[in-house]
């Protein structure tokens, strides 16, 4: 599905991204998980197109969209969340989420003003899914609440809630457990398998609690010091000794003791 | 050869001189209170009378009065930040622009009411230049406009970088809410920036009047190039909006020299609309200034 | 009781350092008046009207002065922009007669004003073909020019130097410049690269035409200057020093040479103010409040429809010669009904059909800390 | 004060009030839904007042003209060259970020402010054009003209608030809300940033040179000061801040409200003692300049503040509003 | 030295309707102290609160006898606190050695350099990174200057708003080594953590908030067994 072919990344004279090469098929969760400033982040940016790779190349289903700006790669079906919470500040949750859903009669001047009725069928649609979704991240309460007044979990609930609002083939997540309740956490695992499963979305995740990564994904990329160190099933990574020196400690604090 | 270091070179550096110490406090209060503030020219206006009020009470150099027009423009300032401004912080900074706005008009008309709107002079008569090699006439008040800004210049570096306060300022216009977090006294901070940029527009508003007359709306007249000096020398950069002070200044007086054959190379009736060009320029290929600002 | 007459002025805006002189002067008028018998055996009262120097603020004040005031006559305003679009938006349609003190643009003579709007300067084309006359009757026949660029000066300026390359002049370098700069300098140096005998400067005296002459003479440039009324302004003096213009001229719109009516006027306002009769526009700004108040008691009431009828006939010969402060004389001869005729300060006040005067235009040069007229060309 | 008099001066406060009022609903589209801080108002309402001119008087020899078309066709003139000048001006500066966008824009302003004043071949400089016509010239003469260029103006206010209160209720103003508040993210999310400032802007824009033409057919003479930055872009500003931006409803009230503060307070300066009748203007200065903290401090998020549009359907469905 | 963190019935918001209400509880000095709940509970409200930072109705906070309520930051600070916030908690445009230059404006540590020293020697990864603009960093390398920034003063009492988030699994297991470490200098620690079940492994006492109230506490040893609290709170029975 996304193909990085030689991708570099320089910034002024670091290199955060060197020469990494590798697939996220389609169908399969996939996992990205690396030491802090392995250069995951970096990775996700040039998939959605928010940096320019100084080299390599970008593919999603074959063609080269290395050139596109990251608005023509999320109308080609890719969605994703930040690592730092971008919410709309002023904009309400549910209008945070129907302002990212996909509007395109809506969203012509000319219709909004000569042609009301072209758009009240798309409207409607935004409108119900916006409310299913706010359902399943348990927002409803602040529903109203203007998203820059949420706490910093609800913010990282309404990143994960705007990239299915998209309607995607490929989502990208960008540690959105950072923060999350682990019992919510839970249920929002279940979901992605629920929409992997049923609907046939791809994902791909960068993500630290590796309890999280083994019940999700199907295949893991382990990134450090900005190129791929090796990747596989989850439980052969988490064998790897290269893996266990770069990025777990001694496991001293277990998550489930 | 003499001919442009007369008539282009001095004044083009006299006028920098004068943008510069205006641009300073409006970078600074850019970078630190985040708004632009409108009132700034005002402000030089005001020094400027308070400088004016002195020097006809005593016949000295003006020049000597100065601190009595930088302590009129600090109280002023302090006053209307904390009366004006202070209530507005929590709100969008638009706010706190469009108060400053008014208080410009305040300013502007209290000074009228005071002083009148006719033109206030200084000094009468025609004053000789210095003439250096035979060729070179410089008036002696342009060099104490360029000499005086140099050593504010050195000064208020070394205010910045190795006084508490001065190191504060940056965290401060990075993140106000941080700062606070960190346990700095921002409204230390803030007071510090109004009393740097009200003191320095003093001097500014005092060598423009000096160099042409006193008026109402000396300040007004001189505020978009200032702001094109501050945006120039990347915001919240004291010294940056120093040397873009500067820029624009011989930018404007510069571009009607006739570098090529023997016209002018830009109408004068443009020459304003050159400081402008060159902020859009910056702003469109280097947009955090010459000497890289905070970006808002 | 009351009556009140308009008086619209640019009071904010950018010629602001202009007016108070001119509100003084407006005042005196209305002083004497008051101390001379009132106006319609009342008192009269100037209600002033900012145009804050726009057309958006001209019109709103001339609205005021014509809707609430209920003025039937205006005096006003200085500048040719807020002059018109106050009389095209305000006055004209409310059927209120305007007398404009310096508005010189030629664009007033051909309003479509119903003979409501009139002038007491010359039009620029006036003054410009004089001032270029009477530089070259001085000898003078090569110049450098350099006018401000606002209704003003472009006014003047062009026909200036039209005329004057008619008439044999050599113009050897204009610059058109901006307000309110702090430099002039680079504009001076390319002035000064011709072999210029003198500089025409048309500006204010108040804003660019002073620190031209200043930083001319200061960097050795030009010694010589021609400047209109604009610049004709004590403040001049006072900025460069008399000494400095010694060898310099000013034109400026001015009565008759034997009109002792400028030396009344200016006696009168200096005792009344101390100083500053001798600003620009003073002696203009005079005669037409004088003049709009002596139209409300020739027409013997506010009706607004007698004013422009009544405006001439006080304004125009023949009739008995009428001189700034002469109230009481005036009214004595209204009320027998005899016709009278105002010749002020600034001239006679002889309004063609389109309510534009001819007039003199005076040679003044520098005397003392003031002006002195020395040559008069009709 | 009689009566009539009352009168035209109401026709004359609502006339320059509702000229404010579409600059203040164009401001609203850019500021209040886009967010572009445009401090280049003057700029935009000066093409369009001098497009208006150029295109509906006669000629006269001293600069561009002679056109003489009627007034509707001068005003959608006048929205077409100030919509151009506005999309020029956006594909270069839309990129930039609030402030920034306000300082390039007041520098473009001058820059045009400077062209009207210099180039006089186009616009006769700073003598300025005369003679410019009123719609329906015919119908009436004297102050009653006012009165039906008074419904004139306010047909176009309507008209425009109309489309503005559809645009900000719709997908496309909460896309551009959304743009507004965070960039990166609305383009994560597939809008076309740039295309939806350009059009902010451009449509803003146009509404600006409209108002400038209807300006230029009031006056009927127009000259480089009405293009003036005091009383056209910091005055709506004003008028904005105090109406509540991101609201039509607010701008139009706001700009009705300052205009009429601006204006009505020389009535009161005026009745001062005479010993300050001189200095009146001053005083009213001062007084508006008072007056504006009052109104930030008091009435600070505007006479009627922004809140967000309803969002469809909650009427057809009650039920789901309980939650 | 140090003294203990006591709150009591503290009610406070951001100027609306109150986001946490009533709430108590007591940190004693050299202790461990952990507020877990779900997103929205208050829990950094709860911080900010504590730090003069949000608008307090009703309650008071103690430091020992001293009251801090109605307390500006400019004096908690030299006071010997120091807090993490959640998100912001860099400054961006400054370099990562300036950032934590700024810890030590308000409370100067008596060896700078040293304190210096000893950061670094904790967060290894910014050693390399000392002149690079925060806001270019990773979120993992900015939670260090972070934590960092807040140590340089020395504090006393520590108030980390999810120290962890964000970081990798051989971080998060070097700062709590790092917790326990400054415990036993007898420095007091106030920490949210959604990482809960590894806080409440080094945690004293645990508090768990569910909308803005006191739901329940205990130490971390009781919460971690308590199958209600695992449930709701901690992300279900172990997996
Ligand atoms: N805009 C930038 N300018 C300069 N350096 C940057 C920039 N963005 C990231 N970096 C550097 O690139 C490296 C990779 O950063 P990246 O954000 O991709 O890390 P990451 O793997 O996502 O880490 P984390 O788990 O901490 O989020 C880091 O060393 C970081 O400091
Ligand atoms: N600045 C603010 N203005 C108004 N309401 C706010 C503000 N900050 C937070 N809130 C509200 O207060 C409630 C509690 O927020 P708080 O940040 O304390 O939650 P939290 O427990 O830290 O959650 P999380 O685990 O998600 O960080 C939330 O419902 C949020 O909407
Ligand atoms: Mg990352
Ligand atoms: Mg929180």
């Amino acid at each position: 599905m996304i193909e990085l072919e030689k991708i570099c990344v320089d910034f002024g004279g670091l290199r955060a991204v060197d020469h990494a090469s590798f697939k996220i098929d389609a169908g399969l969760i996939t996992g990205l998980i690396g030491p802090n400033g392995a250069g995951k982040t970096t990775v996700f940016n040039v998939i959605a197109g928010a940096v320019k790779p100084s080299s390599g190349r970008v593919l999603l289903n074959g063609r080269d969209i290395t050139k596109l700006k990251p608005y023509q790669r999320a109308q080609a079906g890719m969605a994703r969340t930040f690592q730092i919470p971008h919410e709309f500040t002023r904009l309400s949750v549910l209008e945070n989420l129907m302002a990212s859903a996909s509007a395109p009669e809506g969203e012509n001047v000319l219709n909004v003003v000569f042609r009301r009725g072209r758009y009240s069928a798309e409207e409607r649609e935004i409108y119900d899914t916006a409310r299913e979704t706010v359902r399943l991240l348990e927002l409803d309460h602040v529903i109203d609440e203007k998203a820059g007044n949420l706490s910093g979990g609800q913010k990282k609930l309404v990143e994960l809630g705007r990239a299915l609002m998209r309607k995607p083939e490929i989502i990208l997540l960008d540690e959105i457990g950072a923060g999350i309740n682990r019992t919510l956490l839970a249920k929002l695992a279940d979901k992605i398998l629920m929409l992997n499963k049923e609907r046939g979305l791809t994902f791909c995740l960068i993500e630290h609690d590796l309890d999280y990564v083994s019940k999700l994904c199907d295949h893991v990329l382990v990134m450090a010091q900005g190129s791929l160190l090796t990747q596989g099933s989850v439980e052969t990574v988490r064998r790897d000794e290269r893996v266990i020196e770069a990025y777990f400690g001694g496991g001293k604090y277990e998550a489930h003791s | 050869m003499s001919e442009f270091v007369n008539f282009y070179l001095f004044p083009a550096l006299t006028i920098g001189s004068i943008y510069a110490l205006g641009a300073v406090g409006i970078s600074m209060i850019f970078g630190i209170l985040r708004f632009a503030h409108f009132a700034h020219g005002d402000l030089m206006t005001v020094g400027t009378y308070g400088v004016l009020a002195a020097a006809a009470l005593m016949p000295v150099n003006p020049l000597l009065l100065i601190p009595f027009g930088m302590a009129l423009t600090i109280f002023s300032a302090l006053f209307v930040d904390r009366f004006f401004y202070r209530p507005l912080r929590a709100l969008p900074t638009i706010y706190t622009v469009i108060a400053s706005f008014g208080i410009a008009l305040v300013f502007r008309s209290l000074i009228q009411l005071i002083w009148g709107a006719e033109n206030q002079i200084f000094s009468t008569g025609v004053r000789p230049p210095l003439v250096l090699f035979d060729t070179f006439r410089v008036s002696v008040l342009h060099l104490q406009a360029i000499v005086a800004t140099a050593i504010i210049a050195v000064l208020l570096h070394f205010f910045l970088t190795a006084t508490k306060t001065g190191r504060s300022m940056r965290a401060v216009a990075d993140d106000p809410e941080l700062a606070e977090v960190s346990g700095l006294d921002t409204a230390k901070v803030v007071r510090w920036t109004w009393i740097i940029g009200a003191a320095l527009a003093a001097v500014a508003g005092t060598f423009a009047a000096l160099n042409t007359s006193a008026h109402p709306n000396l300040g007004w007249n001189l505020l978009l190039p200032m702001f094109a000096a501050a945006i120039l020398g990347g915001i919240g950069k004291p010294m940056g909006a120093m040397a873009g002070g500067f820029i624009i200044g011989m930018a404007e007086e510069l571009s009607s020299y006739h570098w090529i054959g023997d016209s002018a190379l830009i109408s004068p009736s443009y020459k304003t609309a050159v400081a402008f060009v060159i902020m859009i320029v910056l702003l469109i290929f280097r947009p955090q200034g010459l000497f890289k600002g905070r970006l808002l | 009781d009351e009556t009140k007459i308009g008086v619209l002025m640019d009071i904010t805006g950018p010629i602001a350092n202009f007016i108070p002189p001119l509100q003084n002067a407006a005042n005196l008028a209305v002083k004497h008046v008051n101390d001379q018998g009132g106006l319609l055996g009342g008192k009269a009262v100037a209600v002033y009207g900012d145009t804050t120097g726009t057309s958006q603020g001209a019109v709103d004040a001339a609205q005021k002065l014509v809707n609430i005031e209920n003025v039937p006559i205006i005096m006003g305003s200085l500048m040719s922009g807020t002059t018109i679009a106050a009389a095209e938006a305000a006055i004209i349609p409310a059927g209120v007669t305007q007398i404009s003190p310096t508005a010189t643009s030629p664009a007033m003579t051909d309003l479509q004003d119903n003979g409501l709007v009139f002038r007491i300067v010359p039009s620029d084309n006036y003054q410009g073909e004089i001032l270029a006359k009477m530089v070259l009757e001085e000898g003078i026949d090569k110049v450098a020019v350099t006018y401000v660029n606002n209704d003003y000066g472009v006014g003047i300026g062009q026909t200036f130097m039209e005329a004057y390359k008619q008439a044999g002049g050599e113009i050897v370098a204009e610059a058109k410049h901006e307000e309110k700069k702090d430099s002039y300098r680079s504009e001076l140096a390319s002035l000064a690269k011709g072999d210029a005998q003198a500089l025409v400067v048309i500006a204010y005296a108040g804003d660019s035409g002073g620190k031209i002459v200043r930083q001319s003479i200061e960097g050795g440039l030009f010694n010589n200057f021609i400047g209109t009324d604009g610049l004709r302004d004590e403040l001049l003096i006072k900025n460069v020093g008399a000494d400095a213009l010694k060898t310099s001229f000013f034109s400026s719109p001015t009565s008759p040479a034997e009109n002792p009516a400028q030396k009344t006027l200016h006696d009168a306002y200096n005792a009344e103010y101390g100083e500053g009769a001798d600003k620009a526009f003073v002696d203009q700004t005079y005669d037409a409040t004088f003049l709009t108040l002596l139209a409300v008691e020739k027409a013997g009431s506010t009706d607004r429809s007698k004013m422009a009828a009544a405006l001439r006939e006080v304004a125009m010969a023949p009739g008995e010669k009428i001189g700034p402060g002469e109230w009481a004389k005036a009214i004595a001869l209204i009320k027998e009904g005899k016709d009278i005729d105002y010749d002020g300060a600034s001239g006679t006040a002889e309004f063609d059909e389109n309510g534009d005067v001819g007039g003199y235009i005076g040679k003044f040069v520098v005397d003392g800390d003031g002006y002195k007229q020395v040559a008069i060309v009709e | 004060m009689e009566f009539t008099g009352l009168f035209f001066y109401l026709v004359s406060l609502l006339i320059l009030g509702g000229i404010y009022a579409l600059l203040c609903l164009a401001l609203n589209i850019q500021w209040g839904m886009g967010g572009l801080f445009n401090a280049g108002i003057a700029g935009f309402f000066g093409v369009g007042a001098y497009t208006s001119a150029i295109l509906t008087t006669a000629a006269s020899g001293k600069h561009l003209g002679g056109f003489s078309m009627p007034v509707p066709i001068g005003l959608v003139g006048a929205a077409v060259v100030a919509g151009l000048t506005g999309w020029a001006v956006a594909k270069i500066c839309v990129r930039l970020k609030s402030d920034y966008l306000a300082m390039a824009s007041i520098g473009i302003a001058e820059i045009l402010r400077l062209v009207i004043v210099n180039e006089s071949w186009l616009t006769n400089g700073s003598l300025g054009m005369s003679r410019i016509p009123r719609p329906l010239a015919d119908l009436t003469t004297g102050r009653m003209a006012d009165v039906v260029f008074l419904g004139f103006v306010w047909l176009i206010v309507l008209l425009v608030f109309l489309a503005s209160s559809r645009l900000y209720d719709s997908p496309w103003g909460r896309s551009l809300r959304a743009i507004r508040d965070n960039e990166a993210s609305a383009s994560a999310a597939g809008k076309d940033v740039e295309k939806f400032r350009i059009q902010t802007f451009v449509i803003g824009c146009a509404v600006m040179g409209i108002a400038g033409g209807l300006s230029a057919h009031y006056f009927r003479f127009l000259s480089p000061t009405a293009t003036d930055p005091l009383l056209v872009t910091f005055l709506v500003w004003v008028m904005l801040m105090a109406g509540g931006s991101g609201n039509n409803k607010g701008a139009i009230l706001g700009a009705l409200a300052i205009w009429t503060i601006w204006s009505a307070t020389e009535i009161f300066t005026n009745r001062l003692p005479p010993e300050w009748a001189t200095r009146s203007s001053f005083i009213r200065m001062l007084l508006v300049g008072l007056l504006l903290q009052v109104v930030l401090q008091r009435f600070r998020s505007g006479l009627i503040p922004e809140k967000s549009p309803p969002v469809r359907f909650e009427e057809e469905e009650p039920e789901r509003l309980k939650h | 030295m140090t003294e203990q963190l006591c709150v009591k019935g503290l009610t406070a918001g951001y100027g609306g309707p109150p986001i946490i209400e009533d709430i108590s509880l007591s940190v004693e000095p050299g202790e461990i102290a952990v507020v877990l709940g779900p997103n929205g509970a208050g829990k950094s409200t709860l911080l900010k609160t504590i730090f003069a930072l949000t608008t307090v109705s009703a309650g008071s906070i103690l430091l020992g006898e001293r009251e801090l309520t109605g307390c500006r930051t400019s004096v908690l600070v030299p006071l010997g606190v120091s807090a993490v916030p959640q998100s912001k908690n860099i400054f961006p445009s400054m370099t990562v050695d300036e950032n934590l230059d700024v810890g030590t404006y308000a409370a100067p540590p008596p060896d700078k350099d040293a304190t210096r020293e000893k950061v670094l020697s904790l967060f290894p990864d910014l050693k390399g990174k000392l002149n690079q603009p925060a806001g270019e960093l990773s979120g993992g390398q900015r939670q260090m200057v972070a934590m960092g920034r807040a140590l340089m003063s020395e504090p006393k009492l520590v108030l980390l708003d999810e120290p962890t988030a964000g970081l990798s699994p051989a971080y998060l297991e070097r700062i709590f080594d790092l917790l326990l470490d400054i415990r036993q200098t007898g420095i007091t620690i106030l920490m949210v953590e959604q990482n809960a079940r590894q806080a409440l492994q080094i945690a004293d006492h645990g508090h768990i908030l569910v909308n803005g109230r006191n739901h329940a506490s205990g130490t971390g040893k009781e919460l971690l067994a308590d199958e209600d609290i695992r449930r709701l709170f901690l992300g279900g029975t172990a997996a």
